[in-house]
């Protein structure tokens, strides 16, 4: 793992960063910067973007184009970046609360559209940011600074979601899996297509200290623990994967991309000789 | 002798412990600061799991150069 | 009595309970004693997490309009960060108390400072770094004590309000460490 | 007896708007506004109210008005950016005249800003943010005490108006906490919204009452049936392009608050009989304004206090009233000067009017208001 | 069919409604209205909620407690409705641009939060009111005003959206089986959980006149001759089912209803004695 | 020699917009602007633009602003529920200082309202719509000729001042067909964002240039690291709470336009010189009103006309210099009562102030103007 | 003699043609005003799509009552 | 030659293209004439689909203020309802055109009315009610050239700017006889 390489990413000047001691969103960065670097990206050719939450802070850190957006919408941010720019890469970082809260039109648009753009969800089960109000994540039960007698929604799978609203590349790693989140990253980063990323994380601060895994390492034992793969979860019943959180590469097909189609349009009309 | 350095960047170290309890090798501990410290370094066997979990980019794993 | 106005700021880092510490006065004085009033305010950035924090509460006989401190008669501060940033309007002969572990070069302004071992006496008397409010507290309690102004009672009914169950008396402790930290100065 | 608690000003708005008759609050989290929801949360079960977490602010105050509908008191609270979202639904309440209350918290912006400090800079927004013609009814709190007190009255004047009540409160006076006297159940006024009394198959949903302008309204549930829509229309709430209907249906939403301005406008005053000089404030800054202002007096000097509560309508023929001696007005506002705009507006040229506007997340400083006023007197 | 008992659901007076001759939204209303009269329905304890759109003027024809919202918006409206008022029998008719263009968002929400409302989607494929632009679900390759050169991105599959983000019953008729509608919505209603139909229809004005099928009745024949039964799909390959538009009932299972599970809470914390 | 169209003003906005160097559109149809988004899918891609229908009108905007950001002269239209979405990221915009133009084709309000019919009920929406403080320019086409000139003028003043400009159309212009002159390409002056010349390891994305305090603009993809957010930020564009970098922050935003108000503020008048009566009036009312002015002058009266073009910053020195004579002005807008505010602002009480709104979906008819200045004659 | 009656609400009808289309026994056409007609009502069956897909409730099938 | 305002109107039901026959007489106008200022406009409620719909042509050598018809010189009217929402501001002494088949109730105005069968020309002596603009189209032609305000060549040309490839045929034909409709009548 070229260590210096990775370094050579970050805004040093802004570390140590804002994050609480532990916080996952840091062994999410430090993967995202490992694929990176992994596939050769050039930093003045990369657009990370991101939302508003503890999670859409990441991009400030990153010492590339960085666009920090509203809350919720950074993939539409996002949409334009890529259709001005096609030659860039660009990687949206999201929270869960940002990305399947107030962003969840933006998220399966996002997916169905199928524009060249990796979406990272960071996904702590909780409004980190903010406090620790419940997310569409937060799970039945689980207690929240909005949910003081614990939360009473289904939660979403957001991978399942991605798929329903139809991605091409869709996988889950955890925050104890380091290198699996390096992987799927970079598979979906060589997605042509649009990709989604999973991260299942922690914030010890805000969701874990109400929940009964306050120390950060609690967190990653419990993920440790729970974390099944998607092969091996596939012949297990309802019931054994109750309270599982099954990772792996759920989605991955071959769609049209929408920006060669528009590049063929552009072509058929001669706009490309103008 | 030792196989591995490690690395600990103190400034950038908040003493989350995610290093320390995640070693397979227990090879690493608090200091009093509460800063990440090898104490088993020849014990380090590099898998790097400790870099990798680190969230604030304090630790770095490198092989030790022999004649060094 | 004098519709005199006292300003009391706590600060630190975010995650010392500085803005509970305060609240906590707040209370006491507002629902525990007689005929005050009381505002307690605070502030803090996103960087919350790390960066410096303070809270606030202003006390009077008398309406009290600004809400904030503009120059404080009694400080307690409990990292080097916050020192730097909040100390230096203190009003002339007021009281600092900074940390002596944490602050480790105390102001040098025209004030009562105190260095004591506020943080030191939670982690190595209590054995839990959490209370260090707590011992603050205490201190805050002395002050306010020989200011008049408040009896340490309400101060420790109001701390029995606000901590968790089970907590008590490792809270109770830290507070009483605090009070007795300052009182022998005093 | 009266019972005392040291309250933030975001519980109170809560308690006061429980007191007022809410039964349902839906909202989105945002700094510095969350405690609202985060206290609603805890608090409207146990009075057998509905809270809802929503996706976002859009179906926040989407599902503040689909409960008011349905019969219920309801309420949402948000902060800058959220206020922006809601704004095309704010129209709709006010198009529709459902009574709904909504708390601004106000951060400093423009956009994500400064989340965690104070301003005042949605004042304007407040009165101008949705598309369309409408009036705003505003009211800003300066103390926690108000919070609860000021809720219980946007409930009521909302109630009352059957339209949107906006409570512009701010960081400092959101999360300040301070004594506060709550006061006996029975002790304080509670409005309903006026109920229709003729059988359901003659009901005419928005003819209005002509006492007051204002349609007597019924609840999805209690055996009317009703059109609710946000496209122009008729007294039967049909859509319709006729011009004379859509004309007085639009010119009927403006008079139904417009003839009611005197009751609904709250101010304050302080020393404002020999004042050569009059401090224009509201929110906390008016904390800051009048502790100026009573030093200012303690010198000797000519100041006076007018503090607007009602910020929208705004206490114009008031304001107007009070200006006999006074030659120069100052506006101190933390934004780049709003009301300042209503202030010279009304003024009219009769006197001088200074604006001083802070932007820096902070709250002024009395000296800051004092200097102010020193450099005009 | 009891026909003087759906009449009694119009409000007659705004007859003949806006709806171009021919166009399926009727259809759907009809065969709503059969469903409400067979489950004995009350009109004043029945709410019919809409966005806008062609289809969301549904409301103001149906002699109900009506609310036409906001574009897009309806379903939370129509989550305040309920949740003020649980007796009341909630049904939220939305256009697919009203649905899964800009109400995506609440749409999937709705569905994984569980409430007992009931969403019908008239899907036809086009932004109708607004004069024909492409809507989410318009196929790849359709003109529309806004797709001058055909359309270029992959349409949503309303269903598996829905199911995707965890809806408790999902199903898909089409305008040419005003039957199966009736039936489906009656199903839909029936069902204690937030419940989808989504309806195939038509709009040969804005979107037939551009795609070949201008008359309403090409359309209603192109349905018939299109549309497949789910059980039978299932036993077709992805080729055959090329173009088709698989009909059925695709999820009905059973999940904790929100209300219900609020009202727990309500009793736990003694909120009903108050 | 200029070619003659004879086109909708909507068509026209496209034309000119696409003339200005507009390569991206983002946007979600709504009457009555949709002609905008239809001609803009047809047009774009035959130059090599980008056009897309985002999801609702949020996005749109959205993505306008990430295709500005990545070099890109990108714009958006819409109509009152639309213009209320999209507010939050218009303060976006104006806070992390891209370019964008935003044309609001205005119809009836609030809420749905009437969706086809006209009105200029959101113009003090474009100047307070979003939280938060900025500077407005907001520019009024009165026919289909401005309607292609402005537009050209809208995206030459973002891209000078490096913020959004709002184009308020109404149903009225944009609907409407007439005869244009299409100005030769180079007969017209285009803007371009100023970009940065130093090296990108040098670059200080918000060092104002001192000339006009305001940053050269790199893109993303052209070599240039930065970072943008909507938090209050540093000249390195990095989120501060700093009250002083904060304050000046927010002070420049607003310094850079009104530096050069001057410079921004267009406005036409008839007959002013010995005007007893002046008619402020803009958009398609100012056609009627230009009507019923001729008519009174034809009369003897005498009557001048005013018509603000830039309605933000409003030409309020401008029209101060023309009140000598006059006695009374009158100001008809569709509407009730918006642009009066700032002209009884600006007036001060050295003239009469009268207002006449409408507000059921129709355009003034000459003689009601002509009747409202014979009434005030 | 008709078993069923089809009533066709002129008012409401907007001349789409679809139960004219739709029927399978053809029993109804478009009369001048364009409206729909039953023009062979004895060869009706009463199966009720037309009323169904009507999207105007401008149809209603009933059966008829033999001594009306 | 005077700056005259000339106003045109056509007005029917939605589907009768009563705004492309506005449109058509716009184009014509202003680009085949020379010298000619012109605006059109329209009228649609959202019940586009089945309720009245205006569009109007204003015609001037001078400048163009306000758009709309005041007092329109000439009416093309198709329905009925559009018949008696707008027919009654027409200028006295103005040319108003009826359809002979839906405007069963010609208005009684001070006017020049001429009802004439322009949908029964459309639907059986060109078999497509489709049509039914392009034989307006020719009464207003007529008209028009009367007034020497324009050839009607120029609404041909314009005519085949706009029909779809294949019906210019069919197009041109009924604006042929809706040309000849009237002028016998001149
Ligand atoms: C429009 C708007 N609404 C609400 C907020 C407040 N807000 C900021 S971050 C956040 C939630 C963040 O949660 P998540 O995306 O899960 O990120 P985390 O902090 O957990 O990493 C909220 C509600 C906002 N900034 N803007
Ligand atoms: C906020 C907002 N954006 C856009 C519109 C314009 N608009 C009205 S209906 C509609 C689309 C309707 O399409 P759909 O829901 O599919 O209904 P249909 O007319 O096809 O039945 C749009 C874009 C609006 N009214 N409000
Ligand atoms: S609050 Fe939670 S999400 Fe935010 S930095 Fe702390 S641990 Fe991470
Ligand atoms: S994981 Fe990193 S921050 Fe945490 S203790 Fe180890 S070195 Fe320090
Ligand atoms: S590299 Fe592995 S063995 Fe070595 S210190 Fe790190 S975690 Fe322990
Ligand atoms: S435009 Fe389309 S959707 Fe709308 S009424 Fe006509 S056929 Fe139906
Ligand atoms: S389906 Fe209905 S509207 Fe259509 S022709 Fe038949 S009766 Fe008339
Ligand atoms: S009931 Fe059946 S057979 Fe009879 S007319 Fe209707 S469609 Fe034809
Ligand atoms: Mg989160
Ligand atoms: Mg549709």
């Amino acid at each position: 793992m070229p260590s210096q390489e990775v370094l050579n990413w970050l805004r040093t000047r802004f570390f140590p960063h804002i994050w609480c001691p532990g916080c996952g969103h840091g062994i999410i960065m430090h993967a995202l910067l490992r694929a990176l670097v992994d596939l050769g990206k050039k930093k003045e050719e990369t657009v990370i973007a991101s939302g508003i939450g503890c999670s859409s802070r990441m991009p400030g850190y990153i010492d590339a184009c960085t666009l920090h957006t509203t809350h919720g919408r950074s993939l539409a941010f996002a949409t334009g970046v890529k259709l001005a720019n096609p030659e860039l890469t660009v990687i949206d970082v999201m929270g869960d609360g940002d990305c399947t809260a107030i962003g969840g039109n933006h998220f399966i648009h996002a997916c169905r559209r199928n524009i060249d753009i990796t979406a990272i969800v960071m996904n702590n089960n909780i409004y980190g940011m903010t406090g620790g109000q419940a997310s569409p994540t937060t799970p039945v039960g689980a207690y929240a600074t909005t949910a003081p007698y614990g939360v009473l929604d289904v939660p979403f799978d957001i991978c399942k979601l991605a798929a329903g609203a139809g991605a091409s590349y869709v996988a889950r790693a955890t925050v104890a899996h380091p290198l699996l989140i390096e992987k799927y990253v970079r598979n979906a980063v060589s997605k042509k297509g649009f990709a989604v990323v999973e991260v299942v994380t922690h914030c010890h601060t805000q969701f874990g200290r109400k929940n009964k895994r306050p120390r950060p390492i609690d967190n990653i034992n419990f993920f440790k623990d729970n974390s099944v793969m998607n092969n091996k979860a596939s012949n297990m019943t309802l019931e054994e994967l109750q309270g599982k959180i099954v990772i792996g590469e759920f989605v991955n097909i071959e769609l049209p991309e929408y920006i060669e189609q528009y590049k063929n349009l552009i072509e058929e009309v001669g706009g490309n000789r103008g | 002798m030792a196989k591995f350095v490690v690395d600990v960047n103190e400034k950038w170290c908040k003493g989350c412990g995610l290093c320390v309890a995640i070693c397979p090798k227990k090879v690493l501990e608090f200091n009093e600061r509460v800063k990440s410290e090898p104490v088993r370094i020849d014990d380090c066997i590099g898998c790097h799991q400790c870099e990798n979990i680190c969230p604030d980019f304090a630790i770095t794993v490198k092989e030790a150069k022999p004649n060094a | 009595m004098s519709d005199q106005r006292y300003e009391i700021r706590i600060a630190g880092s975010g995650g010392q309970g500085v803005i509970l510490a305060a609240v906590i006065v707040g209370e006491a004085l507002a629902l525990y004693e007689e005929g005050l009033n009381v505002v307690q305010t605070q502030a803090y950035g996103p960087e919350a997490r790390g960066g410096a924090s303070k809270a606030e509460v202003i006390v009077s006989r008398g309406k009290i309009d600004y809400p904030k401190a503009t120059n404080p008669n009694l400080q307690v501060i409990l990292t080097q960060k916050a020192c730097d940033e909040y100390v230096h309007d203190a009003s002339p002969n007021s009281v600092v108390i900074v940390d002596d572990f944490f602050v480790t070069e105390p102001p040098k302004i025209n004030a009562n400072i105190y260095s004591l071992p506020i943080v030191r006496t939670a982690r190595e008397e209590i054995g839990r770094e959490i209370v260090t409010n707590m011992v603050a507290l205490g201190t805050i309690a002395s002050i306010l004590e020989s200011w008049d102004l408040a009896k340490p009672e309400s101060i420790r009914k109001a701390i029995l309000d606000r901590v968790p169950k089970g907590t008590e008396e490792l809270n109770s402790k830290a507070f009483e460490l605090g009070y007795k930290l300052i009182k022998e100065k005093l | 007896m009266p019972k005392v608690e040291f309250w933030q000003g975001n519980t109170a708005v809560v308690m006061g708007a429980i007191a007022a008759g809410c039964r349902f609050f839906g909202g989105y989290p945002i700094t510095p506004s969350s405690e609202i929801a985060e206290i609603m949360a805890a608090e409207l079960p146990k009075v057998g109210g509905k809270f809802i977490q929503m996706e976002d602010e859009i179906a926040s105050i989407a599902s503040v008005i689909g409960a008011s509908i349905a019969g219920l008191k309801a309420m949402t609270a948000t902060s800058g950016p959220g206020f922006s979202l809601k704004q095309e639904n704010i129209g709709f309440a006010y198009m529709t005249e459902v009574p709904v209350v909504v708390i601004n918290v106000m951060r400093g912006g423009p956009s994500t800003g400064l989340p965690t400090k104070v301003s005042q800079q949605d004042v304007m927004q407040a009165r101008w943010g949705t598309h369309g013609d409408h009036e705003t009814i505003a009211l800003a709190p300066a103390s926690v005490q108000e919070c609860y007190e000021l809720t219980i009255e946007a409930f009521n004047l909302s109630e009352r108006f059957r339209q949107p009540v906006i409570l512009l409160s701010d960081e400092v006076v959101g999360h300040m906490r301070e004594k506060i006297v709550i006061p006996e159940k029975g002790s304080y006024h509670i409005v309903d919204r006026k109920r229709p009394k003729e059988d359901p198959e003659k009901f005419v949903p928005y003819k209005p009452d002509p006492e007051d302008d204002i349609p007597p309204m019924a609840s999805f549930g209690d055996g009317y049936r009703w059109h609710v829509t946000g496209l122009t229309h008729n007294q039967w709430g049909f859509p319709t392009n006729d011009p004379d209907i859509a004309e007085e249906k639009i010119l009927r939403l403006m008079r139904k608050v417009r003839r009611f301005k005197g009751e609904i406008v709250k101010y304050d005053t302080y020393e404002v009989e020999d004042a050569e000089i009059l401090v224009v404030a509201y929110g906390s800054v008016s904390r800051t304004a009048l502790s100026a202002v009573r030093e200012a007096r303690s010198r000797g000097m000519r100041v006076g206090f007018f503090r607007p509560i009602t910020l929208w309508p705004f206490p114009d023929d008031e304001l107007r009233g009070l200006l006999g001696g006074v030659k120069s007005v100052l506006v101190p506002e933390l934004n780049c000067g709003q009301m300042i705009l209503e202030v010279e507006r009304v003024v009219g040229g009769k006197a001088r009017v200074f604006g001083k506007g802070l932007v820096n997340g902070e709250l002024f400083r009395p000296s800051e208001i004092f200097d102010f006023i020193k450099e005009v007197a």
